[in-house]
């Protein structure tokens, strides 16, 4: 079987499975429906591992190939293709591990589920489309994987569709998804416009020439060609990537199914920006502007979401908040030219937020789908496995030394901390101070979860139990890779030019060759943490979280009363939702009644059409009225007739 | 006066004596055979048809003048006087209908008639100021006593003398115009009139003489501020008149003008294409708006009328053989689709009451949908809708106007049949939009629904195949 | 003393004519009452016409005027006649021949 | 392959309506099962119009030509090109799909009702293949007559003001073309488009006839401002009405741009494409918010429609902005951006066609059952209607343009090449990514999800294999376009290059 079959086998296998199960699904009927795409996935993800194999350890060389010609009109071809690097690799294993171990997950999750195939197709249709767009070798097939995997999450969110919540949540974050994909549309354009071709190959061959090129948007003012395209570009990673101020449909997200929040909005989708700007790595490279654009965008997502973490109440928003600062630091070690360290933070971080949310979803199903942690608390004695799992993946979070965690976000802060580009400052302090935060609200999860007074009320308790083994053994095997996979590839995968063929740094960029030259192994690494600041922020948060909310209750009663205005605003979430709502929901709506009443209504159909038409009707009575029946009137126009064309040949015609 | 002149005359004589003979049969027919006077009017038609064609197929370029050239005959006279038949006809077939269901069917309406129909021919063969005048009174007179057909009926007498006294003004004003070209000239013959005006263009006399001319035609054709009979008259008399008078008048009113006009006083076109111009645009703009304001079919045919005269000045005004052809298709083309139009009307109409309010026509489409399919096709085609042949006559006399280089009224004009429109699409929307009041059959003779089915599918057919009148109208210039 | 006072000239004729034909109109559009008026000044006015024909034949010198002179008048005969015959219809139907009175029709 | 192929696809239609009308009132099973037969016939002729037609070449093909009125040398003219032919093939699908959809909807005076369709599909036909500037007049505005009849006797409560409206309106802004044609044949002495393609005129002229056309084609279009007929036309007629509305006949007004205005007009039009430019991206983005306000379904899909028709016109005229904003490396960049925004501009025609006619076809179903087009008579559909829902969201997904969809594929292309011209039109053209979800989606969540909204939803019956059938027929319609576009571009890459070679020489003498 040759290898561009295999390629095509990777996509397509999961697609296959999606529309069984989804078109005959009475055909199939439930049973039928999981075995399908779990098996179509299953294989996918083989035959991943499998490519990975041959070019992550063989070293086989990039492979860039095409599939067919999409469109060609003279001057530009369209085509769809397959580009397979050590970056693709990569995703490709996290994407199909993942949605396997969600796929397995969701048959215990989802048992009595009237939409049971339903929601297996569209897994799987995710599946496809996610791989579609990080093994694309051009921007055309990348916007569509782009797209289709905002549908699929719009359909996930508003899979309960007949929750009010649910679908006013998936129409939000489809909606904010196409404000950054316009973005991402108009650097497209640009790049056709420029290099006029959507090839990635031929796109960064080509990038060199379009330095110093500008671009006037407002009359009189130029802009570097190439920062232009980037913050496009970036904009669409904003939505896709939830950076602020494009964050808030993924809290809301929160609405779709526990294993939906796992896959697309933890593990898999909501990385797609940060994969993307990696991939664009030789053009982002070229416009130090837009790198400082996304470092601060990056570092503000990272601090200030994790504080709204603080105050989340439902298990399953802390842990989106926790994506989002999360988010934000791969977004930060992009801004500094980390991109491995990005990658690599995103890879860890699918492991272990994936295993959170999933711990998450099997406390959910424990308490009968109550997510609010005030009424949880204690349920480690009833569900061990999952209480051990969870605190993996949160010391991971945590970034506790030799956990996987540690090494990712670790390394980007020492990025940072050696970027010399603008606000490089500033980010650097945001994710210091964001270590603390993820520090606490992490324990705080723990604790109000697991440890402390049963606060549940008697019926919920009277069933509490342990989850089937659907669920824990995807959190066993999610588990084991939160732990170490950090420890196994921090080396090769950040200092071993893993990524070299991948990802283009421009020399005086490059923190982390700089990083690499006193690394000396994994285990150095971590015993060497002991001197840095990070750990003992790690330390001293976690100390704090202890003391508030394990040892001393009442404190956490105290601050909330001491720090109201601060509690306020970051429940409100700095009214960001709020000002959304009232400016673009209701305003263009507004706009849209206002321009149709008076626009369409009033102006061109009630003053134009039919008021000419009025004036019509209206003339016509009048001369109705001249033929006034009496015979003398008649004869009078006749002569007046006579006389006013005599008069006129007596006027104007005098010559004659 | 030879053989030869009689000769030449021959329609016109048959015509003549036709209508005596069939006069004197009336008088000594019983009631209940009145049939065969309407059998009779419509053969004579036939065999002066086939008189007439004779020169088509002999010679149709020929001219030849008789009775010291005051009658002459070339190929428009020809067309003209044959579609002067066919449309008569069919009328004929129309009216018995009418006239039987009103109990108004006496000889007098064929025998007047056909003496309209004689007035006509000679005017459409005028070649002298006296034949012109001749025609034109014989026109006259056989329509006023027509609109006084129903002798009980108020309206009908009230339309006839309001039709009687402004048409005397109308040929009174004419006759005046007349004398001072005959005072200028010298001559009666339109041939001398054209050569010596050639020179004498310019004095005042003529001039007078002209505008005077140009208001008995005006007046004739109905265009607007010589229209006020127009409504009255159309709304008064019986529909059966109605329908005669919207026809072979217009025919040859359509003929005087042009044997006026270009064969006597073209070296005068650059002053009479003003008058058509300014009467062209104020009948399109008058007729249209008008039409828009009534209830009564009767009176918005009138207005349409009027409108559509306006149209047909537009081909006339270039005063070029192009333009000529134009009106003349025009004018023909008109004739076919309002004598449809009211006999559609005929055929609604019950005992006594004519089918004249527009809301008679509610729901025709459930009724009878042959019918309403003839008036929908009727009214698509006097609102200049392709593929019917309304939009063909709007199509050439628009390119003659365009010709002469007058854009604006080109403009004028198709803007207003926009407006138009409206009131035909109106009588569609009552027959095929809305339930009908009467479910109540509607029904007529064999021989008027044929001839009406004809009727309706001409309009279709003669757009389709407008080829071949094209070039006949073509031929006649 | 021009010309004008002194002998009769065709321009006497001619402005005889414009002055009947003028008062025959006015008759027309001025009456309110009476149609036998109107038809009267529609009389008149073919005499005008006449006028003016006759006139114009003896300035030129040949008949054709004074022919047409024949059957106008011959016409004008029908034209009262049937004039005369509509006047008794209409008043028949109406009992009335004041012309303000002829308003069925309008609009 | 016949040589009379057009006259048989313009014909058949037109005589088969006749049989259909003998049907009577009285037998509706007959008039339907008659017209669908004729309406397959037409559907399988023109396979051979697709299978013959040479994609290499810019010529027309299957061109007829016999004299019609000497006189004036005006000839029956037919053939087809490149945007023609494509049309042309999806007036003929639409026409099987109209039979169908009208299967059991419209119970009163079906004879007639399928003869007015069967008719007009043989007039747009016409329009299509007409190359005579006459020909092409008299089956553009005969055209009107039976829709007239259509949206009147068989649509909604406004339907008498709703169609005059149309009427008038169209009638309107065709007059003036009729004055340009024939200022045309006065100036060239021929009523050939192929001549006037060829016929140099000054600038004043071409302004003037520009102008003349583009009352009558941004009417047809219809372009804002306006536009206002065609909501309240989509509204009351019946839902084939609509389907035919929207996916052919607002396409002749596109496509006469193509034949008329380009073309024999380069100049005026590169003079006065601002204009046009100016009303495309306001029909985007005033028309996209207009459209969000909407509470009657087919209303908001009759202002999307115009805002998508918004990208076809924008996509043939930025063109020449393309050229003044082209720099250095001109012809290159040119070529590309040019054929980019006409092509795109087809394509966003033919797919619109497919997503609006499925789209009103979705609104027919719905209607048939709850006979209410008002949004808030609906919510939860889904519940009770699966695979429908499935179909809708769907459709309205392609109609907010979601790439794999042939919704995408024009609005792609277009505003790839808009902003070959600037940057301001492609963002103002790219902000329907967003307007164009919102409106769409908006009405999904309405009428589709949320829970079960009132007892006729709840007693709603999920499609049945009829409709089943038309719908997954234009889903895979769409979805192929999506996925797979190339061929149809390529059918009309020649036509492109062809008319963009014409197009950058001036006329002026």
């Amino acid at each position: 079987m040759d290898i561009k079959t295999i390629l095509l086998l990777i996509p397509l296998l999961p697609l296959a499975g999606s529309i069984i199960a989804g078109l005959l699904r009475n055909q199939v009927g439930r049973a039928g429906a999981h075995w399908v795409t779990i098996l179509g996935v299953a294989a996918s993800c083989g035959l991943s591992f499998y490519v990975f194999k041959l070019i992550a350890l063989d070293g086989m060389a990039a492979i860039n190939t095409s599939i067919y010609t999409w469109a060609l009109t003279d001057g530009i071809r369209f085509e769809i293709g397959f580009l397979i690097d050590s970056l693709t690799v990569v995703m490709m294993v996290v994407v199909t591990f993942v949605s396997l171990m969600v796929h397995i997950y969701t048959i215990g999750y989802m048992r009595d589920d009237p939409g049971y195939q339903r929601f297996f197709s569209y897994i799987a249709l995710f599946t496809f489309s996610m791989l579609m767009l990080v093994m694309s070798n051009n921007f055309l097939q990348l916007f569509f994987g782009w797209e289709a995997v905002g549908l699929v999450s719009y359909l996930l969110i508003g899979f309960w569709f007949k929750k009010e919540s649910a679908i006013f949540a998936n129409l939000k974050a489809f909606l904010v998804n196409r404000v950054g994909d316009f973005g991402f549309l108009l650097g497209i354009a640009a790049i056709v416009a420029t290099f006029g071709t959507l090839d990635y190959a031929e796109t960064f061959a080509r990038a060199p020439e379009a330095v110093g090129q500008t671009i006037s948007i407002f009359p009189g003012t130029e802009w570097a060609l190439l920062t232009f395209i980037c913050i496009c570009l970036f904009i669409g990673a904003m939505g896709k990537s939830a950076q602020a101020p494009l964050h808030v449909w993924l809290p809301d997200s929160m609405e779709g199914p526990t294993p939906i929040s796992a896959l697309i909005h933890a593990a898999t989708m909501v990385t797609a920006g940060i994969f993307m700007v990696a991939r664009m790595s030789p053009l982002f490279e070229l416009s130090e502007v837009a790198l400082s654009f996304v470092l601060v965008i990056g570092a503000i997502t990272a601090l200030f979401m994790g504080l709204i973490g603080l105050v989340q109440n439902d298990i399953k928003r802390v842990v989106a908040y926790s994506t989002l600062s999360q988010l934000g630091y791969m977004t930060v070690a992009l801004g500094a030219s980390a991109y491995s360290a990005a990658i690599f933070h995103l890879m860890t971080h699918a492991f272990f937020k994936a295993l959170l949310f999933l711990g998450a979803g099997s406390v959910i199903i424990a308490m009968h789908h109550r997510q609010d942690m005030r009424e949880m608390g204690g349920l480690r004695k009833y569900m061990p496995i999952t209480f051990i799992t969870a605190w993996l993946g949160s010391l991971a979070l945590m970034g506790v030394p030799l956990f996987s965690g540690f090494y990712s976000k670790d390394l980007i802060i020492e990025a940072v901390h050696l970027a010399q580009r603008p606000g490089a400052g500033f980010a650097y302090w945001c994710v210091l101070i964001g270590v603390v935060v993820t520090a606490l609200y992490s324990l705080r999860l723990l604790f109000l979860t697991f440890h402390g007074k049963e606060r549940m009320e008697e019926s919920v308790r009277s069933h509490l139990h342990e989850s089937p083994l659907v669920v824990t053994v995807p959190l066993i095997l999610l588990a084991v890779p939160s732990v170490l996979i950090g420890y196994f590839t921090v080396e090769p995968m950040l200092f071993g030019g893993f990524f070299q063929d991948a990802i283009q740094v421009n020399p005086n960029n490059d923190v982390l060759a700089e990083i690499g030259h006193h690394f000396h192994g994994p285990m150095a690494m971590a015993l060497h943490a002991f001197v840095t600041p990070v750990f003992w922020l790690v330390v001293l948060g976690s100390a704090a979280a202890v003391l508030i909310w394990y040892w001393k209750p009442q404190l956490a009663v105290w601050f909330s009363q001491t720090l109201s205005p601060v509690q306020r605003v970051l429940d409100k979430k700095y009214w960001f939702d709020e000002a959304y709502q009232f400016l673009f929901a209701r305003g263009s709506l507004g706009l849209g009644k206002s321009l149709w009443r008076f626009g369409d209504a009033g102006l061109i159909d009630g003053a134009l059409v039919n008021g000419s038409a009025g004036i019509i009707g209206r003339l016509a009575g009048f001369f109705r009225h001249l033929q006034s029946g009496y015979l003398f009137h008649y004869a009078f126009v006749m002569i007046i007739g006579l006389i006013v064309i005599i008069a006129a040949f007596v006027i104007f015609h005098q010559g004659i | 006066m030879t053989a030869n002149d009689l000769f030449i005359a021959l329609p016109e004589l048959f015509i003549l004596g036709m209508a005596c003979l069939i006069m004197l049969i009336d008088l000594y027919l019983p009631d209940n055979r009145r049939g065969i006077i309407s059998f009779f009017s419509v053969m004579t038609l036939l065999f002066a048809g086939i008189m007439v064609m004779r020169w088509q197929v002999a010679d149709a370029a020929s001219v030849q003048y008789a009775f010291n050239g005051t009658f002459v005959r070339d190929s428009m006279a020809d067309v003209l006087k044959l579609f002067c038949f066919i449309v008569l006809a069919a009328v004929f077939i129309y009216a018995k209908h009418y006239l039987r269901t009103f109990n108004l069917f006496r000889g007098e309406y064929y025998v007047l008639s056909l003496f309209l129909l004689l007035g006509a021919m000679v005017l459409i063969s005028a070649a002298s100021l006296l034949t012109v005048y001749l025609g034109l009174e014989l026109i006259s007179l056989s329509s006023y006593a027509l609109v006084a057909l129903d002798r009980d009926s108020r309206r009908g007498s009230e339309a006839a003398m309001k039709y009687f006294v402004l048409g005397s003004l109308a040929s009174g004003l004419l006759l005046y115009g007349l004398s001072m070209i005959y005072g200028v000239t010298g001559s009666l013959s339109l041939a001398n009139i054209a050569e010596t005006t050639a020179v004498a263009s310019g004095n005042i006399t003529l001039i007078f003489g002209l505008v005077f001319v140009v208001i008995g035609i005006a007046f004739k054709l109905g265009a607007v501020p010589f229209h006020m009979w127009v409504p009255d008259v159309y709304h008064g008399a019986p529909a059966a008149v109605t329908m005669l008078i919207g026809s072979v008048p217009k025919l040859a009113a359509f003929a005087m003008a042009i044997r006026l006009l270009d064969n006597g006083l073209i070296p005068l076109q650059g002053q009479w294409m003003g008058m058509l111009t300014v009467l062209a645009a104020l009948s399109i703009i008058i007729g249209n708006l008008v039409a828009i304001a009534q209830t009564n079919l009767k009176r918005m045919l009138a207005y349409s009328t009027i409108s559509h005269m306006g149209f047909m000045l537009l081909g006339i005004l270039s005063g070029t053989a192009q333009g000529y052809s134009a009106a003349m298709f025009y004018a023909i083309s008109y004739a076919i689709m309002s004598t449809g139009a009211f006999a559609v009307l005929i055929m609604l109409s019950r005992a006594g009451i004519e089918a004249e309010n527009l809301d008679d026509y509610k729901g025709l489409n459930q009724r009878n949908p042959l019918l309403a399919a003839i008036m929908l096709m009727l009214m698509f085609s006097m609102a200049g809708i392709p593929v019917f042949v309304g939009f063909f006559a709007k199509w050439l006399v628009i390119q003659a106007t365009l010709d002469a280089g007058l854009l604006w009224l080109a403009v004028l004009a198709v803007v207003f049949s926009v407006i138009g429109a409206f009131y035909y699409l109106r009588v569609v929307k009552l027959m095929y939009f809305d339930e009908p009041e009467s479910e109540e059959k509607v029904t007529a003779p064999a021989d008027f629904r044929f001839v009406l089915t004809i009727n309706g599918v001409a309009q279709l057919l003669l757009g389709i195949f407008a080829n071949a009148l094209i070039a006949l109208c073509i031929a006649s210039f | 003393m021009s010309a004008y006072f002194t002998e009769l000239t065709l321009a006497h004729f001619l402005t005889l004519g414009a002055i009947l034909f003028s008062l025959s109109v006015a008759g027309i559009f001025l009456n309110r009452k009476n149609v036998i008026i109107l038809l009267m000044a529609i009389e008149l006015m073919l005499l005008a016409v006449n006028m003016n024909f006759v006139a114009f034949s003896r300035f030129h010198g040949n008949a054709d005027g004074q022919v047409f002179v024949f059957f106008i008048l011959t016409v004008a005969a029908a034209e009262a006649a049937i004039g005369l015959a509509i006047l008794v219809v209409l008043f028949r139907n109406r009992n009335t021949i004041n012309v303000a009175e002829l308003d069925d029709l309008k609009g | 392959m016949s040589v009379h192929l057009l006259s048989l696809l313009i014909w058949l239609p037109i005589l088969g309506s006749l049989p259909v009308l003998a049907a009577g009132e009285q037998r509706p099973g007959i008039a339907r099962i008659l017209a669908l037969l004729v309406t397959l016939a037409a559907l399988a002729c023109s396979v051979p119009l697709y299978t013959g037609f040479d994609g290499g070449t810019a010529d027309m093909q299957f061109v007829e030509r016999m004299p019609w009125i000497e006189a004036f040398s005006i000839f029956y003219h037919l053939g087809v090109d490149g945007f023609s032919m494509p049309l042309i093939l999806l007036t003929n699908f639409f026409g099987v799909i109209v039979v169908i959809a009208g299967w059991r909807s419209i119970t009163k005076r079906v004879h007639q009702y399928m003869a007015s369709f069967l008719i007009l599909q043989g007039l747009m036909v016409g329009v299509f293949a007409a190359l005579d500037g006459m020909l092409f007049y008299i089956f553009f505005e005969a055209m009107l007559i039976p829709m007239f009849l259509v949206i009147g006797v068989w649509g909604g409560e406004r339907r008498v003001y709703a169609t005059i409206k149309f009427f008038l309106y169209t009638f309107l802004g065709s007059v003036f073309m009729l004055v340009g044609l024939i200022w045309l044949y006065l100036q060239s002495g021929s009523f050939a488009i192929l001549d006037w393609h060829v016929l140099p005129l000054s600038l004043t002229a071409q302004t003037w006839l520009f102008l003349a056309f583009f009352t009558a084609f941004a009417v047809k279009v219809p372009m804002w401002p306006v536009h206002t007929w065609l909501p309240d036309a989509h509204v009351e007629a019946p839902t084939g009405g609509s389907v035919i509305l929207a996916a052919i006949m607002l396409k002749i007004g596109g496509y006469g741009f193509l034949r008329f205005s380009l073309p024999i007009t380069p100049d005026g039009s590169s003079h006065l494409d601002w204009l046009i430019i100016a009303f495309s991206l306001i029909a985007v983005v005033y028309i996209g918010f207009v459209a969000l306000a909407q509470s009657d379904m087919k209303k908001l899909i009759a202002y999307s429609s115009i805002a998508h028709m918004g990208f076809a016109t924008l996509g043939f005229f930025v063109i020449f902005a393309i050229m003044r904003a082209a720099g250095s490396d001109a012809d290159q960049q040119i070529a590309q951006g040019a054929a980019l925004g006409i092509s795109g501009g087809m394509i966003q025609m033919i797919s619109h066609g497919f997503i609006s006619g499925a789209l009103f076809l979705c609104v027919g179903v719905l209607y048939d059952r709850v006979h209410s087009r008002e949004i808030s008579a609906y919510g939860g559909v889904a519940n009770k209607m699966p695979w429908f829902a499935a179909f809708v969201v769907l459709f309205f997904m392609a109609n907010s343009g979601l790439p794999g969809t042939s919704g995408f594929v024009g609005e792609f292309m277009v505003i790839l090449s808009a902003f070959h011209a600037n940057f301001w039109y492609a963002a103002l053209a790219g902000l329907t990514l967003i307007l164009g979800a919102a409106y769409s989606l908006y009405l999904v969540k309405r009428v589709i999800f949320g829970d079960v909204a009132n007892q006729e939803v709840a007693e709603l019956q999920d499609i049945n294999i009829r409709e089943g059938m038309i719908l997954s027929v234009l889903a895979i319609a769409v979805l192929l376009f999506g996925i797979w576009p190339a061929p149809l571009i390529e059918l009309m890459q020649p036509t492109v290059e062809q008319l963009l070679n014409h197009v950058m020489q001036t006329k002026v003498p």
